[in-house]
């Protein structure tokens, strides 16, 4: 019965996957998203921390691509391409964790506000509200600031800003979803509100949180390298660092194209394709956009 | 010559796994002032018809065969000309009134719309012709101001109908104009639409999957299951004595109140409706066919003729035929 | 408004009475106003009995239902169940709703999507922590009539055609081995086709199970298929109630003679005038009388009874098995 | 866009702008600037020599003890026509030291004052304390006449043009965020500037600073970042300018914060009390790399102290026996031979073995430079088993823990020097430190020394000049050997001008000095450029055209889109 | 006719339908404001606290590093009223507050509600301007993109908006600086790269040239990175309203199809696009930042870039907090908006 169970999971797993594989873009996105993944968690394998020293960087300064290294160099000599594979994880890192807590605490407030209709709804309703019209990058900003710039900091501070239209999402959806028979039906069963959060609420948003979560990432990977820009950064190599590291060093004066292209072209990729994934999702699992 | 005359129309939509054929050879004639029903199970393509007839159909459906509208191939019609077609020569009304109107403009404008359209009359004029529609329709001439959310089911399926006689049009198609609607709204619209047909003239196919209501407002009837027209006939004789067993099974599906036979035994035809992409073969009622005989699976039914002006699709009419 | 009760006479059950509703009022707020969606019901369900509650659309069947099984809390009146006031509090309401189950009108909304036919009938027992769990669902697939249930188990709804979706919601209800039966519209939503297969289901479960059912719906013709009661049910009250035999061919009420009317055999139709009635502005007098087509026509005022029809409002029909009706004129 | 033809117009580029116009309040190096090249001063440092010379004063004499000077105030006008008087610079100081609100921008300047009259022309100034450093009193002396009614000087914006002023130039226009313009004072004592106009303009993003000088925007930047400046090369028209600065980068060590009560304060890690480790930290430096890849070798490795050696007379250089090197086995042997061994990961503990050498190091945030060096200086520690992790605070954090509450091990630290450096030593005193209940008073090290403190005292006295630069680089020594702070480099003053338009420009000093952000109005005061070409050659028709040619662009693509659109109008059927 | 239908439909109803519509407009927009002004409210308290919570003293902040006695320090902190009560502070800070005084700037020693009102203007000007552009042209290439979905312009047009949608808007900013500004290889540097007019700023229509010359990199900075989500809502509303009956009844009626398009589809599909554009004002404000940071453009944003740079926290609340209060009350317009636009909503 279980691997019955299972085979059926499978099979609805290949069907998704099968409406998936028809969405091109989709398919782009999340190829090159599996790379810079793979690469991401390898990039220890192959390098180490000392990449980023300034003290061991070897190469010239502002060196071409070709010349010192196959992406050119940065200002203290070290080599583009290996910042840029060693700070992947760190930027990865960062949109995933901020996109992660912001889907968890907008999953949360979403489903509760959803669920109980009351005064206690609405309170959480109007908490939402007031978090989603907060100008989110200023209000990032003036959290990182307060808070001091780290990795966790960072990650808090997009996270706590992003989590509202989650929740707006996901109370509409819970309201959806609580609007239909099947919930009076499983009151009519006996079910009381745990039950049914989390057996039909919960996984009714699932796949649309998966996509909004995609989004999310997108998003939040901008908003760390835009942080890093108004200058509150973690204090690891990332994309956005990086840079800041090229405005800062006046690469683009110094003619040092490569230092600011192709760290802003990996972010573009990248978050274009978790972009271009979020939507493909949302197409599959929503059929109304089809 | 009829007003309306249908040979061998059959629909395919094509979706991503395949082809769905909707409506498969459908062959009718509609004389002028007369009216059609069309009864039929859940997704055995009459809405599809309804669209086909007026070339509303969205692009990945594919339609064969001829719709002769007053003698003009409704399907060889340049785009100038099938314009000008709809809605002043045949109009309908849609499954579903409360979709069927824009949400955000006043009523009585879109009532005016295609008279404006197609230029038969000047705004002004065309203001108090929807006031008579109105009037028509039964509703009271400020309605025109109204939204369409501001207004019951009931009357925005009388808005529909009201629109539907804008233009004075031949033939008006009215697909499942009472479904959705209560008992006793339905009662209202239906006793309208009578009313119009029969004062006016005007042609009327009517779409519906309950033949109680169709035998009560159309003169013919035509039972469809699974795109095919598998019975056709005279309203009463084929509510009153159905002879294929399709067509039986939706009679009786509604009893007469008061009739003991009908008393605690509700009758219902056991089994699943076709799937349009995997139709059964031979006679694709043969699955659920409580009078199966030998062959119903490979054989190819067509419409044989039951006595006078009426046909069926069933071998056992056709054995009648042949004994008789 | 003062409405008296009449008096309640011994009710002469032939089987015992296992739910009840007396003077059961419901209330919501609605634009700032109160809707009085239910507003004076009394009503018996005997054990074995199949009542038909007919009434047009917004009448408050589906709100006397959810009443019924305490989804909904009343504005006055009470619920019983074998005699006893049905409690509110959570524990009470799920040992109460084992054995009173809903069928709601919409197969395809009751299921949900992303649950397999197995888990949709197993949520009852395993809310309940009922043992034997796959031998209660496989019981009550059968029971509903998907057999082989065993072929149905990992099946999703939009699998399964209308029918079978009605029989699985059906089957989810069952497997709980209810007493009552509380079926809002089951077929209203189906195929004309499959119509008489669910409702010849539901008999079958009477006779095999001797379940009672409280069938909700707007179709005189369900009634007479399979209701031994029908209760008629018009603006928040039930206007007339009696054996289906009775009431079905002789109507005493004049919207229940409107009512039939409009069915296609009827030799005249009586369309009444103006829109469904909006309980939050119920009239004054006898609550039809603004639709009535007796008092329309004038018959009522040949009677003499026009003006109370105006004014006088009407008792509250009391819940007894016999032909009754809320009306002065008849 | 160019300016009215035939004029002299100047424009300089500041990647800051205006805190405040008025000179009460406004502290910023633009601000402070305009205020010099607008306002007299008491004296400015000589163009050659930056020994302070006649301003506003004409001249001055002290009493023997040093306490009460006197100043004669040139008789001059204001640009409103009103004379100068000493009253105007009586005036001023008293304001500042009688208003809070006045002190804002430079109220320690008047700190030693006991008083401060005046007669005619002549101004007393009695000291509470003999005071070499008079002369270079930074504050500007404001017109009475117009000032006086101001009640509120904490909110008066001062912005009114054209400004009562008596400098070299006249601020006529101020954009917030934007411009200011100032217009070449006619009457200036000294006679009018050669230039007409000189406008500021500011810019929040360097690079575009950088596009601006290279477009021809702007005709001069100064304090240029070292990446900036090397972006101006290969530019013909563009002369760099690379010069000694005035400013002095280096390292403040917690060896062992007190309060002025001498009671340790704060959380300094314990091993830096030990001078050795100090010492051993100092060799581990290599300097000269700093200078190469944070200063992009635009700096001067500094083997002295905290007076960089742009002022040849105050400055000092260790030689010889006293001078560190950096030499990562000499540090690693001093650390080894004092105890401080070496654990399994290579991280050095104390002799007692409680702690590991684990460091803090305090930068600001949002400081590339600091940025860089902390990763250098993380590498260089490694190298003798010192672990260094960076903490970024924002200035009013970095003030309070590294000044007051001694929340550290080691920090980031630089002074800009004036030409008379008694202020920077005065950072190292004791009376600096904070007090027991936690107030700061400014110190740079929570240095206590008693050698320093006497040596201070008595260059304070002393006003001969080349006695007074012995004590003070005896002081320079004391705190290099000590090691409260570990003087790093010295940055250049980095600046760049458009050749093209500036046709000449004196230095302050002349020769290597400074352009801009130097003490006196020198370099802008003899700064001397091309006439704007007549009109209708360059600029306005030119972007006229431009834009001409972009709206015609505009337009016809518009109308060849909607052309288009008829056209597929027709088209624009489906099924 | 047998029954009459409708015939006695009450008048009285009519007039009552009608004047509840309005007044209730005017009770929801009522509604909407009390929601708005409790969310200033908690704006003005969470901006108290959060200010709170910042880390070291705001007087040794104020001294910026330079060197203040001991006095001159108890002095400030009694000017600024922290020598009080944290709650008296807060009431003296909402009373500050609601008599619009929000402090006096640490940097530039001015009240902060001058400050932000100088600088209102510019940001209004060019948010404004980017908006205005980025709503047309996202419209229009919506529009065009959700009437043949998955065609050649859809697919560029999508395409390139989710490009431009993924690129950090400071990176925009500083390549189109590089680009246009000081010119690369044929392309001549033609527009300036600061400020928002020229020094020598001329006169009369001149100087709105020159004007529109500064904006010009600035507002197609914002544009690119905000019009993708109006394009995207508009292709996707657009298609929602392709799939509505009406359409097929519009159709129907023998409609040309951009008739239909610009009768029926189009202005249906406006509706959620227009809220959003109040919605996502946030976002626009969150580009300002960064957009006039980079061009030296003399706005809101600018000032409270520098106020981070310094920190100017009196100048950071008080910006942050007009920041919140202006997306706050566009979003009540935005309800409003649609309210008055939607028939559906109007007397839902
Ligand atoms: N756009 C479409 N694309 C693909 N298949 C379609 C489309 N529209 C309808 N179909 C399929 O065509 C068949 C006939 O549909 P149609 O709507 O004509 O049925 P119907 O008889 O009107 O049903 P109902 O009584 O439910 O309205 C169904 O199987 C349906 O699934
Ligand atoms: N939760 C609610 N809040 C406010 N009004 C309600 C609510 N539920 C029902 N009503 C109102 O109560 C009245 C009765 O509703 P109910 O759903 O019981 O009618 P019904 O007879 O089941 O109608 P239908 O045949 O359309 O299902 C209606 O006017 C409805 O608008
Ligand atoms: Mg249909
Ligand atoms: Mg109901």
């Amino acid at each position: 019965m279980t691997t019955m169970a299972w085979t059926r999971r499978r099979m609805a797993a290949g069907r998704f996957w099968n409406q998936f594989r028809k969405q091109r873009a989709g398919v782009a996105g999340l190829t090159l998203l599996v790379v810079a993944a793979v690469l991401a968690v390898l990039a220890p394998v192959f390098l180490d921390e000392d990449v980023t020293s300034v003290v061991e960087g070897t190469g010239q300064k502002f060196a071409a691509p070709g010349v010192d290294g196959l992406l050119g160099t940065d200002e203290s000599g070290r080599s583009i391409l290996e910042l840029i594979w060693w700070g992947a994880g760190t930027s990865l890192l960062i949109g995933f964790l901020a996109a992660v807590l912001a889907m968890v605490i907008g999953t949360l407030v979403g489903i509760v506000a959803g669920h109980f209709r009351g005064w206690f709804g609405a309170l959480l309703m109007r908490l939402t509200d007031w978090f989603l019209v907060l100008p989110s990058l200023v209000t990032a900003l003036v959290l990182a600031a307060i808070l001091g710039g780290s990795m966790v900091t960072i990650i808090v501070a997009i996270g706590v800003t992003a989590w509202p239209s989650t929740a707006r999402l996901i109370r509409a959806q819970t309201l959806a979803v609580e609007a239909r028979p099947y919930i009076e039906r499983s009151k009519a069963l006996g079910a009381g509100h745990w039950h049914i959060m989390s057996r039909h609420v919960l996984p009714n948003v699932a796949p649309l949180l998966l996509a909004s979560t995609t989004l999310e990432v997108a998003s939040a990977i901008v908003t760390e390298s835009t942080l890093a820009f108004l200058g509150v950064s973690s204090d690891k190599t990332s994309w956005g660092t990086m840079l800041r590291g090229s405005y800062d060093w006046n690469a683009a004066s110094n003619g040092a194209w490569w230092y600011i292209l192709i760290p802003g072209l990996c972010i573009v990729a990248v978050v274009m394709a978790f972009t271009l994934v979020g939507r493909a999702l949302e197409v599959v699992l929503n059929p109304r956009l089809r | 010559m009829s007003l309306l005359e249908l040979d061998d129309v059959s629909v395919t939509y094509r979706i991503a796994s395949g082809e769905v054929p909707a409506v498969r050879g459908v062959s009718l004639k509609l004389e002028a002032g007369s009216a059609l029903g069309v009864a039929g199970e859940s997704g055995s393509g009459k809405s599809t018809l309804a669209m086909a007839l007026m070339r509303l159909l969205p692009a990945d459906a594919r339609v064969g065969g001829r719709i002769l509208l007053g003698g003009e191939d409704v399907l060889a019609m340049k785009w100038g000309r099938l314009r000008a077609v709809r809605w002043a020569e045949a109009s309908i009304v849609f499954q579903g009134a409360q979709h069927g109107l824009n949400p955000v403009r006043r009523i009585g404008d879109q009532i005016a719309e295609p008279m404006l359209v197609h230029g038969l009359a000047k705004p002004d004029v065309a203001r108090k012709r929807v006031a008579e529609l109105l009037d028509q329709v039964g509703l009271p001439a400020w309605r025109a101001r109204s939204y369409p959310h501001e207004l019951s089911g009931g009357q925005r399926q009388r808005i529909m109908i009201a629109m539907a006689l804008a233009c004075e049009p031949r033939l008006i198609i009215a697909d499942e104009p009472t479904t959705a609607l209560d008992v006793m709204v339905q009662a209202q619209v239906l006793t309208l639409i009578k009313d119009l047909v029969a004062q006016r003239g005007i042609s009327l196919i009517m779409i519906s999957h309950d033949l109680s209501v169709l035998a009560d407002v159309c003169g013919r009837l035509a039972v469809m299951y699974a795109g095919r027209i598998v019975e056709n006939g005279p309203s009463h004789e084929v509510f009153r004595d159905a002879r294929h067993p399709y067509s039986k099974a939706l009679a009786a599906a509604f009893p007469t109140v008061g009739d003991p036979l009908s008393r605690m035994a509700p009758k219902g035809l056991g089994g699943d409706p076709p799937d349009p992409m995997h139709l059964p073969s031979g006679c694709a009622f043969h699955p659920r066919c409580p009078i199966k005989a030998d062959g119903c699976d490979t054989l190819d039914v067509e419409l044989w003729p039951v006595g006078e002006r009426r046909t069926a699709a069933c071998v056992h009419v056709r054995t009648e035929l042949e004994g008789s | 408004m003062t409405e008296t009760q009449a008096p309640v006479p011994a009710a002469q059950t032939a089987a015992p009475t296992l739910l009840e509703a007396r003077d059961l009022h419901v209330e919501f707020a609605a634009r700032g106003r109160r809707a009085r969606a239910v507003d004076g019901v009394n009503l018996a369900v005997g054990a074995g009995e199949i009542i038909a509650l007919v009434g047009e659309s917004g009448c408050g069947k589906t709100t006397l239902a959810r009443t019924l099984l305490g989804l909904e809390r009343p504005t006055s009146g009470t619920v019983l169940y074998g005699g006893a006031p049905l409690a509110y509090g959570s524990r009470a309401l799920k040992t109460y709703r084992r054995d009173v189950q809903l069928v709601l009108q919409d197969p395809m909304g009751s299921l949900n999507p992303r649950h397999t036919v197995y888990e949709a009938v197993a949520e009852g027992p395993r809310i309940h922590g009922l043992p034997d769990e796959e031998q209660v669902v496989a019981e009550a697939l059968s029971r509903a009539g998907l057999r082989p249930p065993e072929r149905f188990f990992l099946r999703y709804p939009h699998e399964l055609s209308g029918g079978q979706r009605q029989r699985v919601v059906i089957a989810g209800a069952l497997a709980l081995n209810p007493k009552v039966l509380i079926a809002d519209e089951p077929v209203a939503s189906l195929d004309a086709s499959v119509r008489g297969e669910i409702l010849a289901l539901m008999l079958r479960l009477r006779a095999d199970l001797g379940l009672s059912a409280l069938v909700v719906t707007h179709d005189l013709g369900l009634a007479w298929n399979i209701a031994d009661r029908v209760a008629v049910m018009y603006l928040g009250r039930i206007v007339e109630s009696g054996p289906v035999e009775e009431v079905l061919t002789a109507p005493r009420h004049p919207y229940t003679q409107a009512l039939m009317s409009v069915l296609p055999e009827s030799p005249e139709r009586v369309v009444l005038t103006g829109e469904p009635p909006d309980p939050t502005r119920i009239p004054g007098g006898c609550r039809f009388h603004a639709r009535c087509q007796v008092l329309a026509s004038g018959r009522a005022e040949e009677a003499g009874v026009a003006q109370r029809c105006r004014t006088e409002p009407l008792p509250v029909l009391p819940s007894v098995q016999t032909a009754q009706a809320a009306c002065h004129y008849g | 866009q160019e300016p009215a033809a035939g004029k002299k117009v100047v424009r300089v580029g500041a990647t800051q702008a205006m805190d405040s116009m008025n000179p009460f309040l406004g502290v910023r190096l633009i601000s402070t600037s305009i205020f010099r090249w607008s306002f007299g001063f008491l004296a400015v440092p000589d163009s050659k020599t930056l020994q302070p010379s006649p301003d506003l004063a004409e001249s001055w004499t002290s009493s023997p003890d040093g306490l009460t000077w006197t100043f004669k105030i040139r008789q001059t006008k204001w640009s409103d026509g009103k004379p100068v008087t000493a009253e105007d610079a009586a005036w001023t100081f008293n304001k500042i030291m009688t208003d809070e609100a006045a002190k804002t921008a430079n109220g320690p300047a008047v700190e030693n004052f006991e008083s401060v009259t005046a007669s005619g022309q002549d101004l007393t100034i009695k000291l509470k304390a003999p005071q070499a450093s008079i002369l270079e009193n930074p504050i500007p002396i404001m017109p009475k006449h117009v000032w006086e009614g101001v009640t509120d000087l904490a909110a008066f914006d001062a912005e009114k043009y054209p400004a009562v002023a008596n400098g070299p130039f006249i601020p006529v226009e101020h954009k917030k965020d934007q411009f200011v313009k100032l217009k070449a004072n006619p009457d200036y004592w000294r006679g009018k500037p050669k230039i007409d106009e000189l406008q500021v303009i500011f810019y929040d993003n360097p690079a575009a600073a950088i596009v601006g000088l290279k477009k021809g925007d702007i005709d001069l930047i100064g304090r240029l970042a070292p990446a900036d400046f090397q972006a101006l090369g290969g530019d013909p028209n563009i002369e760099q300018w690379n010069k000694q600065g005035r400013r002095a980068a280096y390292l403040q060590i917690n060896h062992g914060a007190t309060t002025t009560d001498g009671k340790p304060v704060g959380d300094g890690h314990p091993a830096l009390k030990d001078p050795k480790v100090r010492t051993a930290l100092h060799h581990a430096i290599d300097k000269a790399k700093l200078v190469a890849d944070v200063q992009n070798g635009l700096a001067k490795v500094a083997d002295g102290s905290i007076v960089p050696p742009m002022y040849t007379d105050f400055f000092w250089e260790a030689a010889g026996q006293d001078k560190i090197s950096y030499d990562p086995a000499a540090a690693n042997k001093i650390l080894d031979d004092a105890g401080y061994k070496k654990g399994a990961d290579g991280i050095r503990t104390t002799p007692d073995g409680k702690r590991k050498l684990e460091f803090r190091f305090s930068i600001h945030t949002d400081t590339p430079v600091e940025e860089k060096l902390a990763e250098h200086l993380t590498g260089f520690l490694k190298e003798i088993g010192i672990t260094l992790t960076t903490k970024r605070l924002d200035s009013s954090k970095f003030t309070e823990e590294t000044g007051v509450t001694a929340l550290f091990d080691i920090a980031i630290s630089g002074w800009s020097v004036n030409p008379d450096p008694e202020e920077v030593f005065a950072t190292h005193l004791c009376s600096r430190r904070p007090t027991a209940s936690g107030e700061g008073g400014g110190t740079e090290s929570f240095f206590c020394d008693d050698e320093f403190e006497k040596l201070y005292q008595d260059q304070l006295k002393e006003l001969d000049r080349p006695k007074r630069a012995e004590l003070i680089k005896q002081m320079q020594k004391e705190l290099y050997t000590d090691a409260p702070v570990i003087a790093l480099y010295y940055p250049n003053d980095l600046e760049g001008y458009r050749k093209d338009r500036i046709t000449s420009v004196t230095s302050i000093p002349e020769g290597d000095g400074i352009i801009y952000g130097g003490t006196g109005y020198w370099p802008f005061y003899t700064l001397d450029a091309k006439a704007s070409a007549p009109a209708g050659e360059a600029g306005g028709s030119n972007t006229g055209l431009i834009i001409g040619i972009i709206a015609g662009v505009v337009v016809l693509g518009g109308v060849g889109v909607l052309v288009a659109r008829r056209r597929k109008g027709a088209a624009d059927e489906r099924e | 006719m047998t029954a009459p239908l409708d015939t006695t439909e009450p008048v009285a109803d009519q007039a009552a339908g009608s004047g509840s519509a309005r007044g209730g407009t005017l009770r929801y927009a009522a509604v909407k404001l009390g929601g708005a002004l409790l969310s200033i409210a908690m704006v003005i308290m969470g901006t108290f606290f959060l200010f709170r919570m910042l880390p070291g003293d705001p007087v040794r902040a104020l001294a910026q590093g330079r060197n203040m006695t001991p006095d001159q320090l108890d002095l400030e902190r009694r000017r600024l009223g922290l020598d009080k009560p944290l709650l008296e502070q807060f009431a003296d800070f909402v009373a500050g507050t609601l008599r619009l005084d929000l402090g006096t700037s640490y940097e530039y020693k001015r009240p902060v509600l001058d400050l932000i009102l100088e600088r209102l203007p510019a940001t209004i000007l060019l948010a404004g301007t980017a908006l205005v552009v980025a709503v047309g042209l996202g419209v229009w290439q919506g529009t065009k993109a959700g009437w043949r979905p998955g065609g050649r312009f859809d697919r560029f047009s999508t395409g390139t908006s989710l490009i431009f949608w993924s690129v950090p808007t400071f990176w925009l900013g500083l390549l189109l600086l590089m680009v246009f500004g000081s010119g690369i290889g044929p392309i001549p540097g033609i527009f300036p790269t600061r400020g928002i007019e020229s020094v020598d700023a001329p006169d009369g229509f001149a100087y709105v040239l020159d004007v529109a010359m500064h904006m010009v990199l600035p507002v197609l900075t914002m544009v690119g990175v905000v019009y993708a989500q109006y394009l995207l809502v508009m292709r996707s509303s657009l298609l929602d309203e392709l799939g509505q009956d009406y359409i097929t009844t519009a159709r129907a009626k023998g409609l040309r199809d951009d008739e239909v398009r610009r009768r029926h589809a189009v202005p249906n599909a406006l509706l959620p696009t227009v809220t959003l554009v109040f919605m996502r004002i946030g976002f626009v404000v969150g580009g300002a930042v960064t957009v006039e940071a980079i061009f030296t453009w003399p706005g809101l944003g600018q000032l409270f870039y520098r106020a981070i740079k310094v920190p100017d926290f009196t100048l950071m609340q008080g910006t942050f907090m007009l920041l919140c209060v202006s997306v706050i009350l566009m979003n009540t317009l935005a309800d409003v908006v649609y309210h008055v636009l939607d028939p559906r909503v109007r007397s839902a």
